[in-house]
């Protein structure tokens, strides 16, 4: 496939490979953000090609990782009252909340179905004018303007049986929370490419100033994250700490304005609770005034339930760069994908499973 | 995170507003998809598509540039001296 | 009459090809409960479908000739939804299914059972689809279906139709010895390009919505298999049908029944564009995807280039490739190489692949 | 969770006499898809529970050895609601039904496939429960379960479990030769009370709050068989489980074979006291109400009391009895003499009889 | 069975059989005016065994063959709502209507669940209270009582999710509506047993007196009817006309008290439409005023639809006397269980049904 | 029509108003059966049932009735000269 296919070559890796090994010193610390990137540079074995010169830790880039437990267990309350059909992406289905996951749900009597897309749902809602369709939404601000989109559409279509759990996450403030830490290791960051397609890169400008380290726009294929790897290194082999886009042909500076405006119209910053980080200011993303009638939240009021956190999982060390996943005492042990302790283990994006699954145990 | 792929605009189905949607091919495949975002792309453009919307139009001349770098490495003996820019530089 | 016929289509989905007209007939109960709508249903609608003897003249159990070799027994039930899906239905999934898992296991497919549980509502029309499907797959396969059960469950307690074949088959020499007798450098050779049948089935269930659907490799490896055998005979190990969990799945019993690893090379595996294309957009790996008419063959070291030759020789296996190969037992069970370094184990997907944005 | 609990349990009737506990494990979709989940099912719930060499070292279908005499092959889904009822459930049914298909058809039972449709959310527990009943009741009657299937299927699409079990066996002479050789004088004989299975599945099902509960008959009539014939050789015409349609739907259907008509005393008919009381209550006829256990014999001329002797040696045919005989074809192709006057024609039931009031 | 196997007895109906045989001098015609007579006098063969002695023909006592189809038709659009559990006998299951039976209501998505006891609907109500279950209420006064007590079990647990489809008919009305026809030929009544279990038989007198034709209250058991028509050939022989109890082990003169007054307290005597027959002055029962709001009709008063009658079936011809099911044109032909064009053909309990199974087509 | 079914009482279960209940057998099996209706049946007594509900109790001296008339029959050689009432007369 054009624009993917290209970006796999393994002889244009390997070159790659050869110059990073070349230019490092010592072995430096990334953080890759994104946990596609995670998937991405285990499944295609730039982890292990690179093991010993540099050191990639993982970042808090899977939203489904980071939703936090008690909206996850709102889901699946609405999912098992039967005037309710409760949507999402097949991401979230196994995502274990305080009583179980969407699809432990489901197996319990509990109306779950997958979409593609949260436009899908409203289809849906459409088409069933008698059942309340609720869209999970979950994601960075990459999936921000979809669901904008879809809350604009149901009130074009004047739909009152459709509504979401927003669980919108923003990146920024957690990268910031995260090096505001005074124990992290993180030398240089590889951001997160899709996220920056939507919102650009300027917000980086302040962070990059603020804590003198190299941010780097990184794509998702192995080339793309090598380019990212490479350049990161120059910058610290060169004392150097600068925002650099190395996913140029899907990033501009300003991101997509539409989208952006699209985001901003439908939902305010706010604060919110991330998973495995608890509280993080201006970390999300709430519906505005205008569009709070199709929040889930507002109309199932009766539905709420007291969070009950699972305590073993170490997922905010993981999602920190503070602890590898194998690190963890109950990796592979009592934490597998089928009996997972905490969110990293469950999401396919998650930095538990792509050690559980690519480094093999 | 954030799925993204790029496929080829094949045919406008709705230009207008909120609503405007088009034909995307994905390596044989093709799907409607929502365009709302990405109102200026013309037919033969690689779109980014995330969750059933364009995100962006894939630009043909910067995703030429790794390769372009890497020939240049190629052909020259002495590359590793003229470093490249692995991207475009935003202070 | 609109509701009407609404609630009638929107339990199952047919994605049928034909029109059900609004007064169709449909299935009943009484047709399961061994009256004369029984019979009726029976006789007009299944016997007089896949006409044989033995069938018409069964009381409790068809009554079958002796047969001179050692026997392969098999069972699968088909529980496909949606029913039709582009490249087959659940008719000729059904026979295609344990044919070829005779096939694999060294057998000549000698007869089938068929046995339909069918939802009350279900249209009679898209009953005979099924069947003449049937039918057709089980002439094309020379089985002869002889003997058969029909059941009508109520309304809610069955999701349009299911159907189980059950299999007799004559084990024919040499028969492949199976994958404990694996061992390092034998050759992994996949017949043809996965995951067409998951994928199929997945856009048409889910409806996706994506043109042209991805057709579904459902049909039967009875020719591969006699010519793969007639030409390797006994340089075969093994033969699987990657259907559930699809290849990976696969590698990984046969992983475990030789306690060696079974390593493959991603970029040799066939996938056809279509597959491809949607296998990205929805983040899965078609080495998980099911397929219905597409087989793993371990041969002996060497062999596997032969192997590919014979299989290109028939269109349904002209894309035959050598995938990998058999190694001492190392940190994982499967490997995958993929685009750089060494070796990853290919992982044991927990489920069917989840379409997923993230 | 009370209400959690509540949903879990509503959407099929276990009736089952094990309590549940709230956390108990179900199956879910991940258990039939082929992965890790799927293989941990079947070795340590079904293999373990149904332990053989063939089904241990089974892929696609399982090895046997060759048969000397010619073959028998029957397929039987069992869709029963609820699971378990007074006198049996699902697993033993499977068995049973399948091995008596090939009992009456003149064969011994060697080999039967299992396969198994399962709703996601079933209990663990409960399918283990209805594994072990399986089990036992494939050990009483010396039969090996060789090949297996398991498919989950999403929540609604089935209600609860299916099973399918299908069955061959080695046909021994003499082979009764079936209704086609049926002559006037010749004897019916039926070999205990009738309409227990059907009774009480219906009482269960329908939670009709009788008290007590009647028991099914779901039994094996291996032993029944293979002693009648023995003791009568080829005096026996043809043998049929009388299940779905019960002993009015086999005389439809031997009379039909045989154009002559079959003629019973309904006061020669067994039935038991629970039975005669629902009956009555309900407004249905025992003679059309399924048999699980119990069969219908028809032998030549003079051997019927030979063969109620017979089966009056075994407690589960204690109550065997001459019930009527074949006649010159009449005005009906099956008759009943009640209480007066001439014989009634039997009617043919259209569907399984309803409770009725009025 | 007590009291039932012994009035079985093949010996003892022979010397009755015997007994008739002896007293009649002409072939008298008796009206059975119950549908579970017609069946009985089949079943056990009576039928056959007086064929040139008696004639017996049959009335309209089948409260499911009487049933209007607009009824009918009500409780199939019921059943296919989704908030609708409709319950009702299983005779009532395979009736048509204009657009189907019950049974194909449910083969096309609706709900509906046999119960053995209108009170078991009370029952099935409490355990669903997020169901409307509607409760078809057929039969003649026999089953009146029980649908009444349903009703006051319903109020007294004030359920507002059970409510009853009325289509009670009364039986003394139909016999009336059927002498006033100048060509019927009925010369004696068997009247019906259990109705007058529960009615007693008073009501008969005034019958008698104004068309001079015997009224036997008849059972259902072999030896009861043979009793019973003995009886009537008697009193025609005799020239007689007169009210004569043949069920006296189960029928006191003035029926059940308790169940009369609970009838008379639920329902009041209505005009009815009967199916085959039309409108019958006061052939029917409805809720009285302070039991309205159990009225499924009142409840789902959106839901009528127009009736479409059947003309082809000779049911009301048949269900007079007029013709015996034989020799209707359609008997048989286009019109068997399978495919009946009318009521008696499907009920369990219709003379056409009762022919096409006992007399063998 | 009405399909009735005697059964005998074998144990109250509640004698009150309209909701008592008593437990009948029937030839093996029992069912709790509504006796709003017939409320002064003891147990043993033999109860007419119909659609779940008590319609009457059997009244065991006139059940003998038809069996002492067809004995009488029996044996008395000129039987039919007395002939029987077949059941009670009301004019
Ligand atoms: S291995 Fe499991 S418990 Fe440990 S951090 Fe990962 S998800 Fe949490
Ligand atoms: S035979 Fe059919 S058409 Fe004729 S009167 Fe009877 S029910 Fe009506
Ligand atoms: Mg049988
Ligand atoms: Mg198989
Ligand atoms: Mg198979
Ligand atoms: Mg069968
Ligand atoms: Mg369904
Ligand atoms: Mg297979
Ligand atoms: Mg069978
Ligand atoms: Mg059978
Ligand atoms: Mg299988
Ligand atoms: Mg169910």
């Amino acid at each position: 496939m054009k624009y993917l296919d290209e970006y796999r070559d393994p002889a244009a890796a390997q070159v790659l490979l050869d110059e990073i090994r070349r230019v490092s010193t010592r072995c430096w610390t990334l953080m890759e953000v994104c946990g596609g990137q995670t998937h991405s540079l285990l499944r295609h074995g730039i982890a292990a090609e690179l093991q010993g010169t540099v050191e990639l830790i993982h970042g808090p880039g899977c939203p489904v990782c980071v939703t936090d437990q008690a909206d996850i267990d709102f889901a699946c309350q609405l999912a098992k009252r039967s005037d309710v059909m409760l949507t999402s992406f097949g991401d979230m289905l196994r995502v274990p909340g305080s009583q179980g996951s969407l699809l432990d749900a489901r197996t319990r009597g509990g109306q779950v179905r997958i979409v593609y897309s949260p436009l899908d749902a409203v289809e849906l809602a459409r088409r069933q004018p008698e059942k309340q369709v609720v869209f999970f939404a979950v994601g960075f601000e990459t999936t921000a303007p979809a669901t904008a989109l879809a809350v604009k559409q149901a009130a074009q279509y004047q739909l009152d049986n459709f509504s979401l759990i927003v669980s919108h996450v923003r990146v920024q403030p957690a990268m910031e929370s995260l090096v505001e830490s005074p124990d992290h290791r993180v030398q240089a960051f590889l951001a997160a490419g899709h996220v920056c397609t939507v919102m650009g890169y300027q917000s980086y400008d302040r962070f990059v100033a603020r804590y003198q380290l190299p941010v780097i726009v990184t794509g998702f294929e192995p080339l793309d994250l090598l380019q990212g790897i490479l350049a990161g290194i120059r910058q610290l082999e060169a004392g150097e700490a600068w925002l650099e886009n190395c996913y140029s042909r899907a990033v501009q500076v300003a991101g997509n304005q539409s989208a952006r405006d699209l985001v901003q119209e439908v939902y305010q910053v706010s604060d919110c609770r991330w998973r495995g980080f608890g509280l993080i200011a201006s970390g999300g993303l709430s519906l505005r005034e205008p569009w709070l009638r199709f929040d889930a939240r507002a109309r199932f009021a009766e539905c709420g339930l007291p969070v009950i956190l699972n305590s073993a999982c170490r997922s905010f060390d993981v999602m920190t760069g503070q602890l590898k996943p194998p690190e963890c005492p109950h990796f592979g042990k009592q934490c597998t994908p089928e009996t997972p302790l905490g969110a990293p283990m469950v999401s396919s994006e998650g930095a538990c499973a792509a050690y559980f699954r690519y480094a093999g145990v | 995170m954030c799925l993204g792929i790029p496929g080829q605009l094949v045919r406008w189905v709705e230009r207008e507003g909120i609503f405007s949607q088009a034909e995307i091919e994905f390596d044989g495949v093709r799907r409607v998809v929502h365009m709302a975002c990405v109102t200026e792309a013309e037919v033969g453009d690689y779109i980014l598509v995330h969750a059933g919307i364009a995100i962006n139009r894939i630009d043909a001349r910067e995703a030429e540039r790794i390769f372009e770098t890497l020939a240049e490495w190629g052909d020259d003996e002495g590359w590793h001296e003229s470093l490249p820019e692995g991207g475009e530089h935003e202070s | 009459m609109e509701n009407h016929q609404q609630i009638m289509t929107s339990s199952w989905q047919l994605n049928c090809p034909i029109q059900i007209p609004a007064e169709t007939d449909c299935v009943t109960l009484a047709h399961g409960e061994g009256g004369r709508l029984s019979r009726k249903l029976i006789q007009e609608r299944i016997i007089s479908v896949l006409k044989n003897e033995s069938l018409e003249t069964a009381g409790d159990a068809a009554r079958l000739p002796r047969v001179e070799g050692p026997l392969a027994l098999t069972t699968d039930s088909f529980v496909v939804s949606p029913l039709f899906f582009p490249g087959g239905d659940i008719g000729s999934l059904a026979i295609y299914g344990t044919v070829n898992d005779l096939a694999v296991s060294g057998a000549r497919p000698l007869w089938l059972t068929l046995s339909l549980i069918i939802e009350e509502g279900f249209p009679l029309l898209i009953l005979d689809r099924v069947l003449q499907s049937l039918a057709e797959a089980a002439l094309s396969t020379a089985v002869k279906i002889v003997a058969g059960d029909t059941k009508v469950v109520p309304r809610g307690t069955v999701d349009g139709l299911f159907i189980n074949t059950a299999g007799v088959g004559e084990l024919t020499e040499p028969v492949p010895p199976g994958p404990a007798c694996l061992r390092e450098g034998d050759e992994l050779v996949v017949s043809g390009p996965i995951g067409q049948h998951g994928i199929a089935v997945l856009a048409a269930r889910e409806q996706l919505q994506f043109d042209p659907l991805p057709h579904s490799d459902c049909g039967s490896l009875l020719k591969a298999v006699a010519l793969l055998r007639g030409a390797l005979g006994d340089r075969i190990c093994c033969l699987r049908d990657a259907t559930r969990g699809g290849v990976a799945a696969v590698l990984q019993e046969w992983a475990e029944s030789s306690g060696l690893t079974l390593s493959i090379d991603e970029r040799c595996v066939p996938v056809s564009s279509g597959v491809k294309g949607m296998s990205e957009l929805l983040g899965l790996d078609p080495l998980h995807i099911a397929n219905e008419g597409t087989m793993l063959i371990a041969v002996r070291q060497g062999a596997g280039p032969a192997a590919v030759s014979v299989l290109q020789t028939l269109s349904k296996t002209a894309e035959a490739r050598v995938i990998g190969s058999v190694k001492a037992r190392g940190v994982a069970a499967v490997t995958v190489k993929r685009t750089l370094g060494p070796e990853q184990p290919l992982h044991d997907p927990l489920g069917s692949p989840l379409p997923r944005i993230c």
